[in-house]
Formats: C-alpha cells, structure tokens, sequence
C-alpha cells in the first residue's frame, strides 16, 4: 500500500465510510468538513479533521484547489472523493494528479470522456455495447413512419438541438406520427431555431440495471455482479437491490459482458458503474451512462459477493494488483438497499432537516446500516437529505424482503421527519414483494397507494 | 491497610447497582469507617442517623464518601477552530482554509503591523489556496493589537488571524 | 414480599466474588432477615451474632437460607426468564436450559398436580438435555397451585416452573 | 450459504465478533449465555440470546449436552464454539455432527487427533514437519554424552515417564551430563517407578512462531501467514504479531510448507494453528502443536492479509470452496496485537472484574480494538480476565510500533484494574521496540523492569 494519508473530501455517510475503510487498512485519515460537519461522524472518526470553509458546498466541498490545498498542507498522499460533490468532476482528479496526490478514482481522461454523454455513447458503440435503437436524422413523417416500422413502436421522436422535452413526442401507431410529426419539428425549430428530428425506440417497461465494475488500470476489468434500482422517484434512486432477480441468466451474462467490453475499451481504472436500461418486454438491454465513482448503493453488492469495495478502492489507487479473476467473485444471496432521508414524504417530500433525539436502527442478521447519525446529531439543512442506508441481506430475494420489513419495522428515530413512513409502504407493496416493478413504478403506482392510505 | 481507605466510587457504585438489578427493600454494607444503606423505601432510615428521604424511589445514604469522581468523556475527538478571544479586542478571522501571508509578496512590508490604525476596508493580510492569492479586509475600523498566525502556516477556516482593538 | 425471601444462592456467590475482588477487609451486607458478614480475619465476629472462626481466610456467615429467587435483568434486548410471580407464591425454577416435562415418561401421570402438597424432596418434574432427563425437586414445602409450562417446552435457566404457596 | 442460523455457545468478545461475522452474513445468530452474561454485548447483538445455565462454566459454556440441546431447541444448523471452553472438545464436534448440526471447525477426528501430543507428533513427522531433535531411551550417562555430540549442546535430559519437571535437567556439557544422569534417573524411579531417560536439544533462545492456516476438507489447504507470540507470561500470550520480522524469508517460506504439509496430510478443514518453536541461533523450526480452531490472535493475520477469518469460518463450513491459490493471499504491512486483561499487574496478575465506569479506547488509522466491553459493563468474576485486544497494523514493524506506543496512551479504561500500565511499558522497551525477543523475555526482562519502575 503506497498511501499513507488520504484527505476525505466528502461528507455524510460516505465520510464516514471512507474514513473507517482507510483506518482499517493502516491510513490515516484527515477529514476535510465545512463549519457544518465539524462534529460529524466522520470528523470524529478521523486522524485529524480541518475545516475548510463556511458551510455553503460551493465554499467548501465543491471547491477543487481548496480541496487540493487542504491535502497538500495536511500531508496526505491521496484524496478519496466519495459520491456527489466533484467526484466526477476531471478538474479535481486532474488537479491532484498534477500536485502528486493520488485520487482515488479513474483518470482524469476517463472521466471526461465518460462525463460527456455523446462521447461515452461513442464508446459503448465502438466496444460493441448496444444503445437505444434509435435513427438518425429524419425528414418527414414518411420517413418517420418506414423508420418506426423497423425499430417497432412504440418509438419516441425528439429534436436534434433538444431539451427539456419541446418537440418530443411518443408514437404508437404511424397515424400517430402523420398527426405529430410537422407539429414537434415546428415546435423545435421556434425553441432552437433548428426542426431537425431523430427517432428513438420507446421503452415501455423498463427496469434500470446497473453493473459495478473495477478496472487495475491496464486492462484487467472485473464485475462486482448487477444492481436493479428501477424504483425511482424523480430519477433518484429509493431501493437498491443485487442481483436484478428478474433478469434470466442469459441475458444477465450478456450485460456483464456489456458492461466489461465498454470499460476494458478505455482501460478503467479503478471502482465505476456501467448503467443500463432493461426492456423487459423486449428482453434487451441499452447502455445509459457510465458512474465514474463509487455510488451510494455500492452496498448491496458487497453484501452478495463479500468484498469491502471502499477498501478495494483503496488497495487499487495504492498500486495492488487486482488479483481476482471473475470466477473468484461469485454472486450469493440477495441484498437490498433503501435509504433513509430527512424529507417528508407527506409534503412533497420536503427536506426536514433538524436535531435527531433518538437513533436507533435496526440490527441482526443480515441487517447493516451505514450512516453517519447518532443520538443528538444535526442534520444539516446545507446538503441532501440522506441520513443512512439500510442494507439487508438473505439467501433469496422472498427472503430478503421480509427481512426488510422486519428491519423497518424495527426502525426507531425521533427528532425529525423522515421517509420510514414511504420506506415502510413500499416494503409492503404486492408489486415490490413479486418484483413486478419498473422506473416509473413509483411515481405512478407506489406514490398514489402511499398518499391514498393516509386519508 | 486500613478498610474504610479503600472504598472507591465505583464499588459504591457497583453495590447500587447490585441493589438495583435485585429486588431486595434495603441494603446495608458497612466496611470500617465506611457505611452503605440503600432502601427502596423513600422513608427508611438507616442504621445509624436518620436521612432525609428524597423523591426518587431510591434512598441512598453513604456515610464516607467517594473522593474522586469518575468524568464523563467529550464527544468530539479533534477539537477544531478554538482560541480565547481577550476581553475588548475582535478577531479578524480566515474566510477559509489556506495559507496565511502578512505581505504582499516575499520581502515587502506586511499590510499591517501592531498598533496601525486601520479601517474596514484595509487589506491585513493574504489567504493563499493553490497559488490563488485573496487579501483579507478587516471588516472594522480600529487598531491592530496582535497578529495571531505565522508567515506561510495554515489556518482551517474561521481560525483568528489578527487582533484589532475597536474604534469606540 | 418480604426482602429476605429473594435472596438466592447466586447473589451471596455474586457478593463474596465482589469481596474478594476487593481489597476491604470487612463486608457486612443486611437484607431484611437476610445478613452476610464477610472478612478477611479469620477471628472476626460478625455484627449481631459470634461466629466460629474457621480455619480458611475468608469467613462467612448467612443468616437467612435462601429461598425463591427472581431477579430482573436491567438493559437486555431479549429478555428471556421474567414473569411475575404473584404475592405469597413462590416458584420453582429451572435449574439449566432443557426441555421440561411434567411425567416421567410419555402417558403417564404427572409427577404433580395442582392443588397436590409437597415437600422438599418431592419431584416435581424432568428437565431433559440431549435424551438426559434430570428430576427436579420442589425445594419447598407447600402446596402446587400452578404449573407455569408446557410439557415439551423448552425453558431457560432459571424459569419459573411451577407456582407453589408455601406452607406457613 | 447453507447455514441459515448459528448457535455462538462462547462469550467475551470472540462471541460478540461471531455474531456480528454472521450477522454480515446473513445468518441469524442464537447467542447462549450463561446467567452472568445476560447483559452481555454478544447478548445484545444477538437475533436472540437464551440463557443456558448459572454462571460457573462447568454448568453453562463447558457443558457439551447443554449447548447441542439449546441449538436443536432453537432451530440452529451450526454452532461457533470460538476459541477455550469446549472449542477443542471432539466430544463437541461429534455430538453436533451425530445432530445434523454444522460444527464451525474441523472434524471431530482432526480434532482428536492433533489434541493428542503424541499423534500429533507421529503425524507431523510422517508429513516430514521438523520435530525438536531428540532421541530415544537413553541407558547411561555415556550413551547420554554420545548422543549429545550429535545434537549438540546445551541438551535437556527428561524422564520418559516424567512430568512436573522431576528428573529432568539442563546439560551445558558432558561434565554437566555426567554429573546430573544417575541422580536425575534414581529421582524419575523414585516419583514414577520407571528410571527412563531420554534426551532432547535445549532451545536456549526460542521464540513462538506459529502459522494460521485453512483447509476446504478436502486437502486444500492454504497459509495466512506466521504469527510471533513471543512475549509470553507462564505461557499466556501478551503480544502477537504478524509477520514474524525476525525471520528470514527463507526460512519462513519453510515454516509455511511445513504447516501446509502438516495440515494436508490430514485433510484439515477449517481454521487451525501450527505452532512452532523458532530455534533463533540455530535458524531452525520445531513443531509444537496444532490449535485445531480460531485463536484470540487471529485479528493481526486478519490486518496483514485482508480476509476477514471469521466470516471465512462460515463460508468454509458453509460449504463455500476455499476458492483462493496462495498467491492471492499475500502478506502486507505489520500488525501488534496486545490483550487487555483485567488484572491487576502490581500484584501478581491477581485477576480485578469489576464494573467498567469509562471505557474508551483508541481509535484511529490502523488502530482495531475487539472488545465486548462499554461504559458501565460489569466484568464478572467467573470466567478469564481478557477485556479487549488492541491490535494496530502500519506498513513496517517500526511505525506499527510507534502506533502501538500511541494507540496505548490514548487507551482509557476506569472503573476496574488493567494490565494497561504493563502494556505501556512493554511497548516502550527497547527489546521490544528493537525486535530483541524470545519467550522467556517478559519473565527475565521485561516484568523485572516493570516491577523497578515502580519502585
């Protein structure tokens, strides 16, 4: 292990996480807090804590050379960025890389090229990874409708210049297209002066799957198993799970191979996910985007296959080797995630920030929880409103989740407003215990249960 | 070695919560000069002198009492941005982490020396972050009574930089 | 309930243990009818009576046996042997984990029945571990008015069995 | 994993560790305690905790009858039996196996076998494991003086019916040989009826080196590296650490292929210990014995290797394959371990339970403290007096030990008596510090100038 000491720059529970994983492998911890998080767990875990700024992130936690000053005048030889903040930011991981600080995370390149949507998506296709059957520039409706007739509705039109939805439309049917098609492509060349139109396979039903990978760096790349996190809200993320248990095996080997192909193509250097979308009626899958960190839900997949992935981190960044092959790291069980935040559920999920009186999460087997709270801690009102994961683990998914609502049945905190209440209904949903789910579950059948059930 | 001598807090202790976790009505342990009566009944009376029987369901009466007490641990490990501030005097203080610099550039004059009289809008001193250089303002008018930091040491934010008498 | 019924084998265990651990030289513990006197002077006489002094370092005096124990264990998750034991009852206690049965093999009568009197040595039922099965014994005198557990059920340490009112 | 819920029948804090492994797990934990450990922390972490029996062991932890039933009664399918207590009992091991219970260790024959001295010997010299040179029955001080010459001086002389130390001396040479053979011989005939002498090589400066290793059962068998206990107090171990940097590679290569052989020659399943006695002026090794379960060190093989030995007692007796190759086990940085007991050193190690009022210990960078203890526990009188082991790691001997020194005076524990002050020393002296040791260093070294500190 070439590190000694490694400046956490992030906050929360991953804070927290960081700080103990590096303590456990013999490194020192230096945590670097706003005025806010000085009493934060992770500035009580650590070897030494600074306080970098006032509270504000744009003050604190997203400034780059602060960061990089602070690691250089503390003495640490490595910065791990956790999630969120400038953890996928090139500017910080080339920044440390130009002051000899090792960031524990990939190249400053691969991250700009997986930052830039086009530019991944250039890369998937290159390495063989299948996108969003789509088209490119179409003339008319005509066109439209030959197109449509290939891909399969139903497809989605969208402007070339787009965004934020002027000029898009869904089409079932080629009337559907005769009826839209002059209409969007007016639509768009009045928003950005530019009518020019693409298509899009439209996916129905589709689960959001994920694969974890690691990479030494040089080539070698491995998989950590898949992740379901189809249950959203607003694109954010409510429960995780691993493995997608509604994915044939078939199809799950072909979405490892998939994910492998893209990051061994750029020679991925240490912990990432490769996200997808399931078409579940069409038992296909598409490359979104690549997570060129390590995520909030990266427990579940320590759960199922037994490895500590911070620390992995750690050992990769600090010149191990990544001495497994991929039949070393067999997938058992099942693990699902939720995560608890301040926010009420009840009023549009407003953050409630506040002073937490009584902390006491679940515990037993095959129950973790991974916070940074305590009884009389304060939630900050500054950052977002996660306060822990619960992460459950069982030999089979039915398993599992009566595990997990026993867990958030046994959940107690008293002091502010959380999500329970919401964690709790969805736990009991017929549809998340046969695992009948896709991204727009939530919102459109989960959400309206909850709100019915307390009138 | 005398008996009463060796009694320490946490035996006393250690016999209430003996006492506590039975279901015994009264305890009574007397080693030398040392004397424990414990009672669940609020009106009992030990052995010896009589005790003024206080609200909680608990009586405890200890005859030779406990020197030192045990202390309860802080909660925070790594004291962070602390300093006393003297009675009369304001700190100016980091607007964040970084370098501190009293001059301009290596050799020039410091921006202020003890017992300048400056004005909120003086610039007193450099905080430097990755080669970014931000002179401090002092934010009120006074005289400066004390440079708190050194030439080029770091201060986390919020630390005291300078001491400044107020103007009255 | 009396205090001095309370007191079992364990705790005057519990109270020597502490004793020696110590470094006093005399203990005196008074509960109810119940007294120990502890020391460390083989000649020591304790506080209300003389005592022989016997021949080991560590004298010991009881005054009241003990009888029907319950004690209530503070901060545990799981709270394993608690129930109340009604006012003038007393009951018998498992003396180890085991699976408790009330016959001495299966059809046949139970070794007791409620209402029935008892003595000391009379067997009240077996506690069974691994094909071992262990007769139990009241340890009083009295009468049975309730038995606590079901044939075939396992029970803790320290369970309450059977319910029996003491004869006076 | 086919283990669903384990029965954990030790207490103190390797009941508290076996908990929480198999909690990580997945697998539920029944936690058996006696009347004394009711608040234990192994009872509090525990999906349930049933009481077994009063305190003394002999009626609760040392009944094997008690503990299988109380697993049949709680519908467990394994039992931890961590280390002491009943851990090496083959009558344990067979009593779970004759009840379809899943014994977290070897087989009940493994078990038997290597606990005999004598067996354990014959097999270790049949997997061609050096044996401390000895000879057979010796007839005379001539014959003792021959054989002698070929061992090589300083020899122990030892009666073959011995024991207790009666007719058993200390040869420097053959005048010492001469001198000691017929009254050592007429003293052994006198105690035991039977004048027999026989002779072995006398390690003048040993220390205790031992080899943690694990078999799948089926002759797989792999090393975690070597441990160096050599500071020990009548035989209780005070310090362990890993590596033994007191060896040269080479000869610690040799100690591993001799533990490795030992151990698959008996198809050895599960967690164990080879011990053996490094003969430091002769660079030699000599088998000892075999630990045949986990040892109250194992947390320093832990730190320098990665693997968490614990939940890989489950996997292995789980049925999991032990699906490493040695290479990827391999042995990085140093870690100190030391046992905090609580006993009182200035006089004569007499053990202090008592009520913990303030019990913090350090934390920090490569500093790990496996404890059950909290503020307010009481150490009950009944059973040993171990309260937790501090165990640092760093990337060299030196920072570890720097560490240590560190880790220790940050150690506060009120309310009882420790050996704390006797840690603190040891860790200071500059044997220590200078790897100058042997197992007879803390009794004519290190204790004596503990005791004149004091003075």
């Amino acid at each position: 292990m070439s590190i000694s000491r490694v400046l956490s720059v992030n906050r929360g529970e991953i804070a927290a996480r960081v700080v103990k994983a590096a303590q456990a492998l013999g490194i020192e911890a230096v945590q670097a807090v706003s005025q806010a998080d000085r009493e934060s767990m992770a500035a009580q875990l650590a070897d030494r804590t600074v306080v970098i700024g006032p509270a504000p992130s744009r003050l604190s936690y997203l400034d780059p050379k602060l960061l990089v000053h602070t690691a250089l005048a503390t003495g640490c030889d490595a910065l791990h960025p956790g999630y969120g903040f400038l953890s996928e930011r090139a500017a910080l991981a080339s920044l440390c890389a130009e002051h000899g600080i090792t960031f524990i995370g990939p190249r400053p390149e691969t991250i700009a090229a997986l930052g830039d949507k086009l530019e991944a998506k250039a890369l998937a296709r290159a390495a063989g990874v299948p996108l969003v059957p789509g088209t490119d520039r179409i003339a008319d409706a005509a066109a439209a409708q030959a197109a449509a007739e290939t891909l399969g509705y139903p497809v989605l039109m969208k402007a070339s210049a787009g965004g934020g939805g002027r000029g898009m439309f869904i089409a079932r049917s080629a009337a559907d297209l005769a009826a839209g098609f002059d209409k969007a492509s007016n639509e768009a060349r009045e928003a950005f002066g530019d009518g020019t139109m693409y298509m899009e396979r439209y996916v129905e039903n589709a689960r959001h799957v994920e694969v974890q990978v690691f990479g030494d760096g040089k080539g070698h790349v491995l998989h950590f198993g898949e992740r379901d996190c189809s249950i959203q809200r607003r694109y954010q993320k409510v429960f995780e799970e691993s493995p997608c248990a509604a994915m044939p095996q078939a199809l799950r080997e072909e979405l490892h191979r998939a994910a492998l192909s893209l990051v061994a193509s750029v020679k991925y250097q240490n912990a990432g996910t490769v996200e997808f979308l399931y078409d579940v009626n069409r038992q296909e899958i598409y490359f979104i985007e690549v997570n060129a960190r390590i995520q909030v839900e990266h427990p579940v997949s320590e759960q199922v296959t037994g490895f500590d992935l911070i620390q992995l981190q750690f050992r990769v960044a600090g010149g191990e080797p990544l001495h497994y092959t991929q039949d070393q790291i067999p997938v058992r069980g099942h693990a699902i995630e939720c995560r608890l935040n301040a926010e009420d559920p009840y009023q549009d999920f407003r953050p409630s920030p506040g002073r937490i009186t009584r902390w006491q999460p679940p515990r037993g087997a095959g129950v973790r929880v991974d916070s940074h709270c305590y009884d009389g801690y304060l939630v900050p009102p500054f950052y977002d409103s996660m306060i822990g994961k619960l992460i459950v683990t069982a030999a089979t998914r039915a398993e599992c989740v009566e595990r997990l609502q026993a867990a958030l049945a046994r959940t107690e905190i008293d002091g502010l407003t959380t999500n329970l209440p919401l964690l709790r209904h969805i736990a009991q949903q017929p549809d998340f215990i046969d695992n009948q789910l896709n991204t727009r579950w939530l919102e459109t059948t989960g959400l309206p249960a909850f709100g019915a059930k307390q009138e | 070695m005398s008996a009463g001598s060796n009694i320490k807090p946490q035996d006393v202790e250690g016999l209430i919560e003996l006492f506590k976790a039975s279901n015994w009505d009264e305890m009574h342990v007397q080693v030398g000069e040392f004397e424990l009566f414990l009672s669940n009944d609020p009106k009992a009376v030990g052995p010896g002198k009589a005790v003024a029987a206080p609200a909680a369901p608990l009586a405890v009466s200890v005859a030779a009492p406990a020197s030192a007490p045990a202390t309860a641990p802080a909660s925070i490990a790594h004291a962070p941005v602390t300093a006393a501030i003297p009675d009369g005097l304001v700190a100016i203080r980091a607007p964040n982490l970084g370098t501190f610099y009293r001059a301009p550039k290596p050799g020039a004059p410091p921006y202020v020396e003890v017992g300048q009289t400056i004005s909120e809008d003086t610039e007193v001193c450099l905080i430097e972050v990755m080669k970014l250089f931000a002179p401090v303002a002092a934010g009120l008018r006074g005289v400066v009574r004390e440079v708190l930091v050194k030439d080029g040491q770091m201060v986390e934010f919020d630390a005291p930089l300078i001491l400044v008498e107020p103007a009255k």
